[in-house]
């Protein structure tokens, strides 16, 4: 049953795989943990090169055409070399605008990001507090936002007269201030706009939740992706471990509890896999259920991710438990990909409210179109 | 190979024309679903109360049913008496079939199932003839592959069977045999060189059940119900033409069997968890159940409804690639395996929970209601016990798939 | 530190253990099962006749005087024989009658119980639906009960004018009818109360919840000694089960994974058992979080028991899913265990509650005697 | 045994006679806690921030403090300088240490427990008087026992040492020893006899650590913070004199040293856990913090709590019975390990979950603030790995404690 599409995707994830490898190889990531490189602003200037921005643009407007599919090859990827950089925030604020329609300047914006002119913000964890916007104007601190220092923009949540919405702003020293805050996880950014009576270039609005929920429906995409990406690259890695180091005279790879225990890592893996499979159908065909199956993949995601990073380093024993070793770069990511686009508590109950309506509405979310 | 056999597959009697619209989708789901729910329906009628006595009545009555619409083997290639359905019609059946819940077709898993897989593969044109006609008349089947001292060490088995002229002689003892109480014929392995290693030295038979020596004792399983058996052999002669395959060469053919299970059986299996939750949730919706005003059951209700999900489509790709016979079914058996009967379990230990103490109360019939929380939850076991246990199968997948050195 | 209180608690365990071993051996309880004996009727006389009914009553009223941590002693022996008898909710209802001062009707009462002449009905999930008290009379069905076919009385919950109130009531075929459910769990009987127009013999008003907690505490204590009772029993059957089975030439008790697996049921059976001594130590002293660990204590060991009764019936493989293996006995217990006294989810949001207001008052919970 | 060696211990002076209530369990307790209160106070006035720069200094500055009162080494003997305090009144200053929030003597974890529980009963007499007056002024010892190969295998450790008339000279390389960047003196375990088996032929020294040849690299552990190292040795020439116990013996002095992590130490971090846990129960009830509201959070939290109470008890048995030297030790010291450092681990991923996303942020000086979530989480695994991995001791339990027989 593969298609030529597959094979597509298959060739893309290669060759992303196969430039990681050399790029963001894991003495880099360590590089970056301690300042000692740029690998963010590398491994950017690479994937504008490379056209990587432009997967998921359709191929009439310059880009790969593969959709959120593509994208998710390549959230994978990166989350499998625990790539830092601005991918993820911009990425998925990149979707959600070339959504928006109406004003041609939308299209330009999307333009520049795929071009590799513009990163974007976004917030850490939509539907929370929102920035009040009065007279057209943002006065106050932005909730945190995921967002890389060398951000132009950012998309963040306002709240006016008609309610709640997503505006559109540049990013500036004046009027809307960057203030970064440090994370435990050194490979991703997170900051608030202090926003002194900035006017939006866009604003959307959101009194509905349905903007929001596009938005969080790339997000949680993405951060599964990353998620099942990373969690199958440091179980690899330490069954890898496992076959090499020895113990009482053997390798600890022959110890059986242990292979159970890394077997049931895999399981944990597949299953996500799975789920994520079924929301990117989901999304692709813009299925009704592709929020609720979107939010569900990330929270199985990224609880499999800290299920898989956590043992990991347990398995390693003492190494794993120093600064030198993969684990606790592959760890953190895990516990902060947790709140990622909303914890996994808040990400169910919208999925059990999603389900429940559809069930009054005799409505089933569990077709399966492949 | 093609050998004809019976009598093409009677079909479009009592008004639905299923098999006619085979090569519309939509049709043919739809003529489909008004069979099913017409006879479902007429099935609760005729067994209100769902009783162990029942039970073969049922399905014997729900086999007719079928037969009646072309639909008793569906799955079969034409040449044997099939309908020979694609595989999307396939899935398409078990889906209808599954939302409707018509009954399984338990009584004849190994019937319908098994024995194509093995005597198409294997058998020879006589015993083709004489047995894959009988599966849709209600010929039931039961397989002697288990015993006492070989679980999930299927290879260490030790019934013997030794030639003598044109017989075998067999003696030991089989165990776990699904319906054998209930079967005409039996599918064997025994072993007929006791110095060979282990999967060598292994034949196959097809071994009628009313041979003098053959004696079934019934086995109650944990939820009261007595659905299988233990099956002790006595010098029972088996003719060497019921003999599948060559002499020691039973492994293979065994390996041909069971592959039967990573088909449309499999596939039904996660089509009905489906529909029992969907139809579990709009139960608790309409009584208004409890568990519904409690974050953190509805959350759980939520995951493992993901995990259902995620868990047809890995029951869908292994259905593709039994289909295909692709390299990468061993890895994709072992994940169904386990995350498929991992999950009946923690579905039923979820349910029991959510209504709590009124699924403790045992209503009559109780253990022949496969919808019952608790049936759901206790009868998980032989899912994760039976067919390799899933501690098996966490080696496997630990030394085949990741190789990870042998212990 | 062992004292002579422990010393008289270890002899009186190993008594009861040893009478367990003869008169309730598990080809017994088989028998029960299915109706071949009468097992229930049987343990009772023998309980009557070693005066265990009295452990928990003051030696000056002819009792053992070991309180309830004698209590939770026969308990936990019950419930490593899975025995079948009224002593549940007999025991449970004697202890908290003998609780209710006024009338010297209720001394008698207890005295008839501990003299074997009388078993007693409780709620199954204290807290549920109260039946109507009018005018002195009850009308209407009782919540379900945990009562043996033999009950003279029950203690059921009501509700007058002034609120809640528990009530002793005698059981009749005419005025108070015992009508039976069947169980999955055989050892045990449930049972509703249908009333009509009969007086109760006392009603204890509950409008401040006090008297339903003194019943709920002893009832959780009891659950929660039967429970660990339970599980270290059905987890050291399976030990030796594995030592014994072999399988690929080898014992299974030499596979590296069960033995983790096994390991892990002792470690959260020890888990149990220490919360349960600590709410027998709240208990004794009277402690104001007395109930508070109590409804822990019930909760962690009867879902310390679930899990060692399920992982056994899995361990044992094949056979463990047989009727004639004793795993689904225990199974089936565990499972109606994690729903007596109400199910954990409860226990655990009403020991949440007292540790927010102990924690707003300023109390700590957590202080230790011993 | 009772040489004497130190001068006596300091008492009660600055106004704080703790040490002459000690027959008083309430007058003692209120004692300790006045003195506590006052002088954790100004701990927080003198090192307000807590960076990784004033931790050597604060925990100097603490060990003076407890000079002050007489508790440098309160639960030593008086022969060796110490309060000779009662097990009831250790658990007293442990419990209010632990409930005031006092800086845990991680410094001198070593110097406090593993050197007098070695030497008291070990040591020479030389040794003693040597060594054991030095603890209380600061001295910083750092154990040497764990190898790159030899992490829960201690057994199969091959640091070298070969005698050279009246010294040993050892190399090799240790590793995982705690503060041995500041440590004066190490204990140090080697293998003097390569042909014995395992266990034997290892012998115990005390090494100065500025001997020529010695060399420490710190290694960051995961939260970033730097405490612990790897100790090259060299050509290290070792006086006869320090060895401990006799050449080839040095299995059997270790398990000693090992013993003082069952007393007083194990209990103090559970008492710390407690508070902890009560503490962060508290600031979220004044914050009105948003997991109080999710009934699965409230829940998780009281079930933690149990626990953790269940531990603590545990804990105290494990103490007790070290002091009697019962026969179960063994037992209590498995489920302790394994119940201690895996509830660190959930505790500490409840309080991440349960705060959000608020705890992924880095604060300045995060690393040494042990009650920050994340250290509470991450420095958990220091636990469940160190000391014998918590997959050792399930297989102790498994094997030594049930009787399952050696895979």
């Amino acid at each position: 049953m593969t298609t030529d599409f597959d094979d597509l995707l298959a060739a893309f994830s290669e060759s992303v795989s196969e430039v990681l490898r050399s790029k963001c190889d894991r003495r880099t990531v360590h590089g970056y943990y301690d300042g000692k490189n740029d690998l963010d602003a590398a491994l950017w200037l690479t994937a504008v090169e490379l056209g990587w921005l432009g997967v998921g643009v359709d191929e009439a407007a310059g880009g790969l055409g593969l959709g959120v599919a593509g994208l998710d090859v390549l959230h994978r990827q990166l989350g499998a070399a625990a790539a830092p950089g601005p991918f993820l925030s911009t990425l998925v604020g990149a979707q959600w605008l070339s959504r928006q329609a109406g004003s041609g300047e939308t299209a330009a914006v999307v333009q520049q990001i795929v071009a590799g002119e513009l990163t974007l913000g976004i917030p850490v964890a939509p539907g929370g507090a929102a920035t009040p916007l009065r007279a057209g104007r943002l006065a106050g601190t932005s909730a945190p936002l995921l967002i890389p220092a060398s951000a132009g923009m950012a998309v963040i949540e306002v709240e006016n007269e008609a309610g709640r919405a997503l505006a559109l702003v540049a990013v500036g020293e004046k009027s809307a201030r960057l203030e970064g805050i440090e994370l435990w996880d050194r490979t991703r950014r997170v900051g608030r706009l202090a926003c002194e009576g900035v006017a939006p270039l866009l604003v959307v609005p959101d009194a509905d939740g349905a903007a929001g929920n596009l938005l969080r429906r790339y997000f949680a995409l993405a951060v599964a992706g990353d998620c099942v990406g990373a969690a199958r690259a440091i179980a690899g890695q330490t069954v890898a471990y496992l076959k090499d180091r020895q113990q009482f005279g053997r390798p600890l790879a022959s110890l059986q509890a242990l292979k159970h225990r890394v077997a049931k890592m895999f399981v944990a893996i597949v299953e996500a896999e799975q789920q994520l499979e079924h929301a990117i159908e989901a999304a692709s065909l813009e299925s009704p259920s592709a929020v609720l199956w979107a939010f569900l993949a990330k929270a199985s995601a990224s609880e499999a991710f800290y299920f898989v990073a956590d043992d990991c380093l347990q398995l390693h024993g003492g190494v794993g438990f120093t600064w030198e070793f993969d684990c606790h770069i592959f760890l953190k990511r895990a516990l902060l990909a947790r709140e990622l686009c909303g914890d996994n508590r808040a990400m169910r109950n919208l999925a059990a409210e999603a389900l429940a309506l559809a069930a009054r509405e005799g409505r089933s979310t569990a077709d399966i179109a492949a | 190979m093609t050998t004809v056999i019976a009598e093409p597959a009677a079909k479009q009697p009592g008004g639905h024309d299923i098999l006619g619209k085979a090569r519309n989708p939509q049709a043919f789901r739809m003529a489909a679903r008004n069979w099913l729910e017409e006879t479902v329906a007429a099935e609760k009628r005729a067994f209100p109360d769902r009783t162990a006595d029942d039970f073969y009545k049922r399905q014997q009555w729900w086999m007719a049913e079928r037969n009646k619409v072309g639909m008793a083997t569906p799955h079969w290639p034409s040449a044997y008496g099939g309908a020979d359905l694609s595989l999307s019609n396939q899935v398409i059946v078990a889906e209808e079939m599954a939302r409707v819940g018509a009954p399984p077709m338990s009584l004849f898993t190994v019937s319908l199932n098994h024995i194509p897989a093995t005597l198409i593969r294997w058998g020879t044109p006589e015993q083709k003839s004489r047995h894959l006609p009988g599966v849709s008349k209600g010929v039931v089947w039961c397989q002697g592959f288990s015993e006492p001292n070989a679980g999930s060490d299927l290879a260490s088995l030790g019934t013997r069977a030794v030639r003598d002229g044109d017989h075998y002689i067999v003696n030991g003892q089989k165990i776990w045999s699904s319906y054998s109480m209930y079967a005409a014929h039996c599918i064997l392995l025994t072993r007929t060189d006791p110095q060979a290693s282990k999967h060598k030295g292994i034949t196959y038979f097809l071994m009628d059940m009313k041979t003098p020596g053959v004696e079934v004792r019934p086995l109650r399983q944990v939820n009261g119900s007595a659905k299988f058996a233990e099956i002790f052999l006595t010098d029972v002669r088996i003719p060497v033409e019921n003999r599948v395959g060559e002499e020691n060469q039973g492994w293979t053919v065994a390996q041909t069997t069971l592959s039967a299970e990573r088909g449309i059986l499999a596939f039904d299996a996660g089509e009905r968890l489906r529909y029992q939750m969907e139809a579990f949730h709009a139960d608790a919706l309409r009584a208004d159940a409890a568990w519904l005003q409690d974050p953190e059951m509805t959350r759980e209700f939520a995951r493992l409804f993901a995990e259902m999900q995620g868990c047809r489509r890995l029951l869908r790709r292994l259905m593709r690639e039994n289909e295909a016979n692709a390299a990468s079914t061993l890895e994709t058996v072992v994940y169904v395996k386990v995350i498929n009967t991992t999950l009946k379990r923690k579905v039923g230990d979820f349910m029991l929970r959510a209504q709590g103490l009124q699924d403790q109360f045992h209503l009559h019939g109780a253990e022949e209601r496969p919808d019952q929380p608790m049936n759901v939850y206790i009868t998980s076991f032989g899912g994760t016990i039976a067919g390799g246990s899933n501690e098996i199968m966490l080696n496997v997948l630990a030394e085949r798939i990741l190789g990870m050195p042998k212990s």
